[in-house]
């Protein structure tokens, strides 16, 4: 990881969202936060705690369980100068707010030709592996990734996590933010001085001349240590993280395809339908007439995710078929 | 309900006159003109209901907020917008207030506070209850007005905003434009229970109110919206009314109910001729004033109707603009 | 309330102590299972709010259809299902009732018309809806009831369910486990108003009912399930309640309340003890025969709970069984 | 079209899902119907009309609008026995129906391990083109196509619009299919004779050798103008219509590439992270080896659709630019 300038530390995941949340919310007083056990609880994974305490309970807004209206109050307290972030607990209860961000606030800024504004930051979770079932393991960026006026990030760093957040909550556009919720607690390097991702930017998370891995969120580590593996095999992978479904940094990727000539695409939403299909296809026909092998996709199998462990683990892409896929990719050349 | 007629000058009442009159004309001419096939689309039509959206906004500030609907026209000019720029939209003309990307069900006016219209049955309803905690946030006295269908009344969000803003105790003003149908279908069997209910039982104030007579409509909205400016929270009110015209433009034949039932609500209840009967007989507002007051009204907007069919269409570019911010 | 309590035999009651009692046995070995690091994910248990499930479950049928939440296991064994195979799909096992592919969330079981926990809050307000129309369209005298939490009170697909359920008159009965929280938050910062007043504003007749006293659910569900036999429509209950413990198995600090409060309940409400006294105070029914049941049920209890541990965990291949029919 | 043998009439797609349902339902009374303004008024586009009358308004239920509520009852009632046929009146209303369809519908099956069956359609609308805006012109089939346990069709022709909802009906899953609602009026044939279409067999609706587009719903028929058009300039256009998106048969579309060495998507979907990724992802994957251009997409513009309609045509795809397309692929093989 291309290491920051000045002072690192090691902070979590959850820290680091918390970080962005507190130092926005003290840069700007329109900045706010709503969702459901988010303020003396601190959020049901325990990433808030103490932000309700210092801001109050009136920016920092426990709600009733209601996704589709705390939706539609951030829709509505965004066109009117604020700046919401709203909470949906899961990123399964996204189903609940597809109208407001779909027919309401990733068009409002078109339908109103360019008058009316929508602010705001949707912050939900993603990812399996806690053998938490159908209903809470699902990993639905795919569906936002597809409606115009809608921003997706999946930051899969606590820097990442930083970074990208901050420059959400900066936009004057509606951004959805998927965190894998496994990851909360992993730490990473983030500089002390404040800092921006932009939105749109991939990252090499690795450099590698045989093949490139796109991965996104928790794929990323698991892309890395397969990355590691296969360079015990003599195979250098490239790691690319877009970062962001949308907007999409299509140059990053079709570049990266084309030194490589091979490529495959990591995600933990369900494949079928799901992001892989558009970054492939991305680069599939960016990178055609340098391509020594078709791109392979890994996404999550196309199956409810299941409770028992011993199933659920095999639905969720990881390091060893990472590792197996690209292997057999560079030998098929 | 006996209205207790607040004491105003006659001016105020004929400029109320003046602004569902002017209303009227408009949905008339945009009958018009989608009739000549020169409006895109369908649209829905106000005449009829227009004593609740110029009643309410009577009493609201410019800088107090309305969230509307698909029969949003009535909204958008009681709250302040021009005639002209909005046929224009309605037109797709890049001079409307969306440059013809929203249309009639998505116009929307910034400027006069109009968060806009709504082509989602309910979906403004917590939208409303977002402008009313946003106003609390930024530590003004706004008020937020959500209007909607009775329609809406099936939608779920709206009991989920009711709470919140019952909960926060909102500037917010939730005003049911009971006109007894739901496009093609009699309200009658789709909504159980008791409207008024819907609200009290969240602790919500409701008021019923009869929406084609705009002084109980003013008065009642006005103790309503000056009690949410207070930081009293949230009321509710359901102002009866009717539309005279069909769901939209092209539902001439309207099958679900009578004829008799449209002329009854026409002949004894219209919005215009209650107050100008009451205008006469209160102030002795002669006939021949308001039809000068009408015709002047007509031949202003009948000509920006005109006007408006002048104005360019968008360039072929703003298709992508304003994608993103 | 005072409980007009029905005259039955003593060996119903037992019966039902006996049920309640098994509940409090299944979710403190599921705890416990927990603790050991034995089964996977989390649970949420019912422990202190069997008195609802059981007492609403002692009027229903066989055929009758209940949907449950992620607090289900009470609602599970209550309506019939064996403890064994409930243990089973706690621990993943593919002997459990949903081949440990369900879990705690998810689990179902059709032959005791059991429709299936639910992890999504509010998720089955309205599939009750649609079990009570199917049961009304097939021409049965099935009831559906629904359970469902207070938090459940802020998704507005229960009120759309409830509309729906008076307009046509169906035989559901919607059961609010109100046990004050919701998570960590308790429910008077997310519920405005009186929660009976959202169910009549439907038209619903709605009834608050001790959730700790059997005596008192039974009667009054054995009444309005009677009504939605008979083709009056439904009903809704408020049943009073509380959870013993945190909001899941790994929710141990519980700060958002006080040890004082959950001591208080645990004393002067516990449905076990309030059924017990009365029974020895109205049938002569000696503590010892009491322990004695307990003692027996906890046994067969916690045995299941060693047996379903030794069960096998499902074939790789169950992964992709099932998930088109 | 393949014509089916005995009796062919011409009738109306609108009448053509008519007739489905009625059959279907004089079949099986298990089967009924709810939906907002199906009854008296016989749906908004007027094709349900008489329905009630023949099956009661027990049958055909006139519902509130409250499309998540009725969604969820169709569940119930598919759960305890019966057939619904859950009617969203606009596809952009799916957004109020996600969970559901999402978390409910289409896991139920898997999450009980094979005991409960949710028999239930979903019938709604997409396409854009008749001035009606960005709430009511969306073609958001993607989404529903990414969940596990759903099943998509969307039918080109009266034929395929009535075979493959009797299907439908008589499936045991979810089911969505997503009516053209510029398609009612159109008229095809379609036999007297009861006749089913089964889910998961794509259609060559015309064969070609030199190219493969694969076009989905009213793109079908841009499709073949299109094809007609390439003949005059002597390019032979294979125009492959999947007609259902889950299952999806792979095997024809992957062959049809693999014969013609080119291939192009057309869906009315936003274009990203819609469909379109998908299949071409499918195809690039399978024809690998065979193909001579990349797999070229033509979805629907990336933004919401405009009012004004010499906006609007510009975002849907035509029979003029997939004349341009493939033209252009074929000469750059
Ligand atoms: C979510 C949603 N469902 C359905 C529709 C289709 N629709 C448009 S207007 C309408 C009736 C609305 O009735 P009401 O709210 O009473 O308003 P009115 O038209 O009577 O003013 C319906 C069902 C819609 N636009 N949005
Ligand atoms: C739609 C949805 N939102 C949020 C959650 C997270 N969640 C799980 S249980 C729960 C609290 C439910 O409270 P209540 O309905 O009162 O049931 P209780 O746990 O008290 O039995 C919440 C918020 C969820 N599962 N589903
Ligand atoms: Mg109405
Ligand atoms: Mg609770």
């Amino acid at each position: 990881m291309s290491t920051p300038n000045g002072a690192v530390r090691e902070i979590t995941y959850g820290e680091a969202v918390r970080e962005a949340i507190v130092e926005e919310m003290r840069r700007d007083p329109t900045v706010f936060m709503i969702g459901e056990d988010i303020g003396a609880a601190g959020n049901v994974f325990k990433i808030l705690t103490g932000l309700q305490e210092e801001f109050g309970a009136a920016r920092v807004i426990d709600s009733p369980i209601s996704e589709s209206g705390i939706a539609g109050i951030g829709v509505g307290a965004a066109m009117t100068g604020m700046r919401p972030i709203v909470e949906i607990m899961f990123g399964d209860f996204t189903t609940f707010v597809m109208d407001q961000m779909t027919n309401q606030a990733a068009k409002t800024h078109y339908m109103s030709g360019g008058k009316l504004r929508v602010p705001m930051v949707l912050r939900t979770t993603m990812g399996a592996g806690r053998a938490s079932a159908a209903q809470h393991s699902q990993s639905l960026h795919a569906w936002l990734s597809h409606v115009p006026g809608m921003k997706v990030a999946l930051p899969a760093t606590p820097r990442d996590a930083k970074g990208l957040l901050k420059s959400a909550i900066r936009d004057d556009n509606p951004v959805a933010i998927f965190e894998d919720k496994m990851m909360y607690s992993v730490t990473g390097p983030v500089e002390e001085e404040e800092f921006l991702i932009p939105l749109g930017q991939a990252e090499i998370k690795r450099p590698g001349r045989d093949i490139t891995i796109v991965a996104t969120s928790s794929m990323v580590q698991e892309a890395l240590t397969a990355a590691e593996r296969l360079a015990q095999v003599g195979l250098e992978a490239e790691v690319v993280d877009p970062r962001t479904m949308v907007p999409l940094d299509t140059d990053t990727l079709v570049e990266s395809a084309k030194r490589t000539s091979r490529a495959m695409i990591v995600d933990e939403g369900c494949e079928r339908y799901g992001v892989t299909g558009e970054l492939a296809s991305v680069i599939a026909d960016g990178a055609f007439y340098y391509l020594d092998a078709p791109v392979r996709r890994l996404g999550a199998m196309n199956v409810p995710v299941p409770f028992a462990p011993s199933l659920e683990e095999q639905t969720i892409p990881n390091a060893d078929g990472i590792f197996e896929t690209a292997r057999t990719l560079c030998g098929a050349a | 309900m006996s209205a207790e007629i607040p004491i105003q000058d006659v001016e105020h009442w004929l400029s109320l006159y003046e602004q569902m009159y002017r209303i009227r004309c408009f949905e008339e001419a945009a009958d018009n003109l989608y009739t000549r096939g020169l409006m895109p689309g369908i649209t829905h039509l106000y005449i009829g209901e227009e004593a609740v959206a110029v009643g309410v906004c009577s009493v609201l500030r410019d800088d107090d907020w309305i969230t509307s609907t698909h029969r949003g026209h009535g909204h958008c000019l009681a709250k302040g917008s021009d005639v002209g720029r909005t046929f224009a939209e309605l037109l797709g003309r890049s001079t409307g207030y969306c440059g013809g990307k929203g249309g009639s069900m998505h116009i929307a006016d910034q400027d006069t506070g109009n968060l806009g219209a709504n082509g989602i049955v309910g979906g403004s309803t917590a939208i409303v209850a977002g402008a009313g905690l946003s106003a609390k946030l930024r530590g003004t006295d706004e008020v937020a007005v959500g209007f909607f269908g009775d329609g809406a009344l099936g939608q779920g969000q709206l009991y989920e905003s009711m709470n919140m803003a019952a909960l926060w105790k909102l500037p917010v003003l939730y005003v049911c434009e009971n006109n007894q149908y739901g496009e093609y279908t009699p309200n009658d069997q789709t909504i159980a229970g008791e409207i008024l209910d819907r609200a009290r039982a969240f602790g919500i104030p409701a008021h019923e109110v009869d929406g084609q007579d705009i002084r109980e409509v003013s008065r009642v909205a006005g103790d309503v919206v000056a009690a949410a400016r207070r930081g009293e929270g949230p009321s509710f009110l359901q102002c009866t009314t009717y539309r005279y015209r069909g769901h939209h433009v092209g539902d001439v034949d309207r099958p679900y109910r009578t004829r008799a039932e449209e002329e009854e609500w026409q002949a004894t209840r219209d919005p215009l001729k209650t107050l100008a009967d009451w205008l006469e007989a209160e102030f002795g507002v002669a006939a021949d004033v308001v039809e000068q007051l009408e015709t002047e009204v007509r031949t202003a907007v009948d000509d920006s109707a005109a006007k408006a069919l002048d104005e360019p269409i968008p360039e072929d570019s703003e298709v992508t603009t304003h994608v993103y911010a």
